[in-house]
């Protein structure tokens, strides 16, 4: 074992911070832009220089590198603040999709433009009636000449508002079983008839969209797969995702409850040196610690050319609820100042943020109960859930309703 | 041997429930969600004419001079409908002070407006982060007025007067009435996780004071009055629970994936199965609680302590999963589930978190231990 | 709320506290017997004093007693140190299934006996197989002539040993429904053809029996109920089992874990002391308490005529784990020296043997998970999970094998 | 980044897992559980000479010269294999402490038997209930003489030699070793909940010693040796764990209730999948641990908490849960899930418990934190 890069590793590593030293947003490039404005120019920055999605081959605007590469550079280009989140989707889920499933012109017309960031994907797969059950769902394709028609709802549609593309499945035979009677298409999100509504969240933010589809048209040739193999695709992307979504990103950990553990007290002592407040704090450190050396060992596979497997989805199952409980433990320790939510107050409002953030990220990309099931079936062996829907037509399938 | 309340208390917790159901919808507490208010006078106004805030001040001070059984049930009904009502902070906090520590005078002047719910009285204990206790409060009383500032104070934007916490000598505290429209007290509305509950922070400078009783209260004084208010506390956070915990079997009853209830899977059933479990074992403790309250007992300490931190794990655990049970629509700002979220959390904080009860249960246990 | 008696309760309290002074065990009832010997004389001297099985009817040697009755005569007997375990299951459970199920001549000479400890009954349901699928049972009964031949294997049955009687459940129909298939026999536990062979346990005793049936001979007129309602029959044990096993008994509790965190120091201070040491006790006081005035309220509840209900499995449910948890905790406290397994040492031994016998309690009587299940489909009515045996002759049903 | 075993490490771990398969069948546990004997004489013979003993050893002392990473591994296949030998007492401990704080001479007297598993040592810390700590301890080292009690002690029936620690002046202690054999050591044996890892009590009675170094050593300089023999514990542990995983894995699913395996309701299969879970932070945790103790680092102390607490958490769950999946087989005599649960606590209980390795979690934190 080894923390240690190779040669061959701080080589390029070197390389890819020297250009990054070069090539840092200045805050002139930041002056006047609004947060996507200064991603794109960002983005655009990386693909001109070789830069962008580096694991991708060339032909699409990648440099082919190897897995423990884009580690490397993503590594080096976190220590810098750039703005990312507005391509995890189209570059992490969609472009791998793309790769697999559509046709030459439209890889070579799309993969370079997500790269380059030029144009922005989203991803219309849940549906109110779905939820965990994605394969439930229920917005409809109809074949009319040589178009398809698209009518119906989906929803948890994030960045939606802003992009051009995406990639929605719909369902083109009720009769068959639930899987089997999916195709996924390509859509232009422009296109008259998608209607997009926000929806607010507990936190107050607009994370999410519904996006509704009325009598949209779409070409034969945006569809991806054939007709009936829109679950083979969506499944692509769904791998992807589990590698896409991380920890859960910045938010209350340990390092915030040792800080205000040190700041207020317990019986005229600080709170760090209560024991009942050390035993909480341990416990968080061995899931934060187990997280980020689990991380290392995820790292050494894909050097080792090994492919990510659903192990990994233990890092937003334990994450998520980590988060919830750590910021929980932080407001108590606030006692009753712990209800406070001021935009001023970094110590108390993170963990507020938190607390009320902590909810969705233990349902969105799957629950909880999702992903202990994965853990329990792809890891452990351990025989499915009786499928009542198993191989019944979905139209027949009990909704309850 | 009866551990039960009366049939006259079951029926006024079904009117209440009734009333409730009538006046309070979740519409209510998501109107002051949504907009600029405080709380919702309507509703204040509704209660006040139901005689819930008369509940348990003696007649001859105008209360009904109904007990603290009647007084839990109305907390638990408040606490399933979230209420965006002052109640906690006028009736378990500002009426409990009075009633313990005034004198006749005091009791005459301020309990008839508490009672009608013309008046609303606060509670005013929390100056920093952390605890309070006897040796770190910074609020003086002197020569009848309050230097001082208090924030977190629930309610302290609606509130008429209020009930300070200020120092006096080590191991001892003032409780001084304060009316917060005096023009030497300045409020400042502070944002929190539920503002369906308002909450201020309160300055005074040379605020004019009446000093509660006359003279200075031991600190086991003020923890007996936090004792008593924790039960009440411990009830309205089981309204919660125990909603909570209907709203998500309902759910999971409706709610099909993969062709069947999600109900039906033991992830779910188990997770609902916890909640009921936790909500039971509080339930039982609260009917400890109330009937150490109401009967004056010695054991009120440790009932009190048991009964509110039961309460509070089992509130915000239904609150939590209840969110998680209901899946992606759990977490938008449409669906109810963030109201009980919200206030079992502010609830949990009030009056002293988890951590500090579990403190005060155990030294309980010590002092019943030090004297078998 | 009152915790105190009406005068009438109060009446009946005296007069038994009266007897039970009057007529208490000595050293000399208990010298040279063992316990089953004083078990049986202590039960017989009840019984001819009418304080024997008080809720029963006179006819069967009760006294009609009401249910606050017969806790308050509990409260009182317990405080007496006076063997009844060896009771329980014939008294509680097999008694009232007797009244239901056996025939007129069985009962008028069988629940007297019961009441008067002359003869000692086991309970035969459990199968290797089954578990906590009860109902799974294999074990055979073919009609011959007028009586019924038995053969297969028991599991879990205590008191086998020494019982006099047992009742047992057996397939008569293998090509049915599993629950539609059973009847339910009195087995005389002397017959030629029954084996008995005590089950080690972790803790190193031995509380159960496996017994080993081959070609039992039980006369028809043993039979409980009719042929293929041995489920109905059997599950009228069940739900007396239910309010039969309470908390768990005598083990490690808060007082145990308050007595050594007074004793052993952490930091040179007494554990008390200790924040951490203070969460957990309080933690565990809330389990503790909680269950107390549960019993409570369904006393209260039994005192108005409603009949307990599946709400009462949480005793079991709650009390076993915080039985293992406070166990390892104390253990936890005393630090290398909680290995010590002394008889000699009474702080240490009891929370050795409740941790050892913990694993038990959490299984015997109905596992973790089958209470919680009770709970969520008969409290609050959430849907069964799908049953792939319904409905599916027994001799279809998959094993595994 | 290279966050991983070598091919030959890994290979190691093969050929150990195939050697404890042949020799240390649960069945090897089970005979010294059911017999008289403190521990399984033959499987140590085996051991000793497959060289495990002297894996850390320096060669020139008669060792192997390999590293913690092997040990690490050698540690996890003993857990696994529930093995009723010394090892952890003659190598993580007595050895170690000979390592650290010997002279030359001392270490070519003792090291060559430790290594060669000639002699068995162990580590005579305990004397009473709760904690050892620099003020508490009541064993005399003085003129060459050691006089005290030391309860509970591993292996005291039949180890060769001890390290004991004695009190010196504050925040100090003395290491001193004893030969078990002399006349003025009495011993007896100690009733344990683990009876395949056997306990007694050593009485010293002005004991000839030698003290290992020469001179006092710091109480901080006990404790490091205590986080070598913590990270090494944590992989024994995390043998435990998995073998318990493992065992309920295999159970669940070829056991069938309900017409279906076990293992498909999600009451179990969630269960085994948080033991997984458990196991998994458990196990990268180890992973760092060991990486701070073969490369010295400065993060051993938070690294070797880490992951002792981890992996106790982990092996008490699975051990116990692993139980709980076998239903009522799971707690008798007949099946081996026993082994699983004895060892598991009894080990959490070894060089202090999990209260115990949090708080010294937490002083690490506390110190990176003050240097950052």
């Amino acid at each position: 074992m080894d923390f240690n890069d190779t040669s061959q590793e701080a080589a390029f590593r070197s390389e890819a911070a020297g250009w990054l030293k070069e090539n840092q947003l200045t805050d002139a490039d930041r002056e006047g832009r609004s947060p996507l404005e200064v991603a794109k120019l960002w983005q655009k920055r990386k693909y001109e220089a070789g830069w962008a999605c580096i694991g991708w081959d060339k032909e699409y605007g990648g440099r082919g590198a190897s897995p423990i590469e884009r580690v490397i550079w993503d590594q080096e280009e976190s220590k810098y603040s750039v703005p990312s989140r507005f391509f995890v989707i189209g570059q992490g889920m969609i472009a791998p999709t793309l790769m697999v499933w559509a046709q030459p012109q439209h890889k070579e017309n799309f993969l370079p433009k997500l790269a380059s960031g030029e144009e922005i994907w989203c991803q219309l797969f849940s549906e109110p009636a779905g939820g965990s059950d994605l394969a439930a769902l229920r917005t409809k394709a109809e074949k009319d000449g040589d178009d398809w028609i698209i009518n119906g709802q989906k929803i948890w549609t994030s960045q939606a508002h802003y992009a051009d593309y995406g990639i929605v499945v719909t369902r083109t035979d009720p009769t068959v079983a639930k899987h089997k009677g999916l195709t996924m298409f390509i859509v232009d999100m422009k296109m008259p008839g998608i209607e997009i509504k926000p929806i607010k969240q507990l936190t107050g933010d607009s994370d999410f969209n519904e996006v509704y589809f009325t009598d949209v048209r779409i070409p034969d040739h945006y569809r991806l797969g054939d007709v009936g193999q829109g679950w083979t695709a969506a499944l692509t992307t769904l791998m992807n995702e589990r590698l896409a979504i991380g920890g859960g990103g910045p938010g209350a950990d340990v390092k915030l409850a040792m800080e205000i553990a040190s700041l207020v007290e317990i019986n005229g002592r600080p709170a760090i040196e209560d024991s009942a407040v050390r035993a909480k704090i341990a416990e968080f450190h061995v899931l934060e610690a187990g997280l980020e050396y689990n991380g290392y060992r995820a790292i050494t596979a894909l050097s080792r050319g090994e492919l990510p497997g659903p192990e990994n989805s233990i890092g937003k199952l334990v994450g998520a609820p980590k988060l919830q409980a750590v910021a929980s433990f932080c407001m108590d320790l606030l006692e009753e100042s712990g209800v406070l939510w001021s935009e001023d107050d970094l110590l108390s409002s993170l963990a507020q943020r938190s607390y009320m953030g902590a909810p969705g990220l233990r349902i969105a990309g799957g629950t909880d109960e999702i992903m202990t099931n994965i853990i329990a079936e792809r890891v452990l062996g351990l025989p499915q859930d009786p499928r009542l829907d198993k191989g019944i037509p979905f139209n027949e399938v009990p909704t309850g309703n | 041997m009866n551990f039960e309340f009366s049939e006259e208390q079951l029926m006024l917790r079904e009117q209440a429930r009734g009333f409730l159901g009538q006046h309070c919808s979740p519409s209510v507490a998501r109107s002051v969600l949504d907009g600029a208010r405080n709380f919702d006078p309507d509703l204040w106004q509704k209660v006040a004419e139901m005689g819930w805030t008369a509940t348990a001040i003696p007649e001859e001070y105008g209360g009904l001079g109904l007990g603290y059984y009647e007084l839990a049930i109305i907390a638990e009904e408040l606490g399933r409908a979230v209420a965006p009502i002052p109640f906690s902070s006028s009736v378990f906090l500002a009426s409990e002070a009075i009633m313990a520590f005034g004198n006749t005078a005091q009791k005459n002047k301020w309990l008839p407006g508490l009672a009608s719910g013309d008046s609303i009285g606060t509670f005013a204990l929390a100056e920093r982060p952390g605890s309070a206790t006897a040796d770190n409060l910074l609020s003086r009383y002197d020569q009848q007025s309050v230097t001082g500032a208090k924030a977190p104070t629930a309610d302290a934007m609606i509130a008429n007067f209020a009930v300070v916490v200020c120092k006096a000598s080590p191991g001892h505290v003032h409780l001084a009435i304060v009316d917060l429209s005096d023009s030497s007290v300045a409020r400042e509305t502070l944002k929190t996780l539920d503002p369906s509950r308002g909450h201020g922070k309160v300055m005074f400078e040379n605020s004019p004071a009446e000093l509660l009783g006359e003279h200075e209260v031991s600190w086991s004084a003020l923890e007996n009055l936090l004792d008593r208010a924790a039960v009440l506390m411990a009830w309205e956070q089981l309204g919660i629970a125990d909603k909570a915990l209907e709203q998500a079997c309902d759910y999971a009853k409706q709610r099909f994936a993969f062709g069947r209830a999600i109900g039906s899977f033991q992830a779910i059933k188990h997770k609902l199965a916890a909640m009921y479990v936790k909500n039971t074992l509080a339930r039982s403790n609260a009917y400890h609680g109330v009937w150490a309250l109401a009967s004056d007992s010695d054991s009120l300490p440790l009932a009190a302590a048991t009964a509110r931190v039961a309460s509070t794990q089992a509130s915000l655990y239904a609150a939590q999963e209840n969110i998680q049970t209901h899946g992606g629509m759990g977490f938008t700002w449409e669906f109810d589930c963030q109201f009980y979220y919200r206030r079992a959390k502010l609830l949990s904080l009030a009056i002293g978190s988890e951590r500090h009860w579990q403190d005060r249960l155990v030294s309980a246990l010590q002092r019943q231990r030090a004297a078998a």
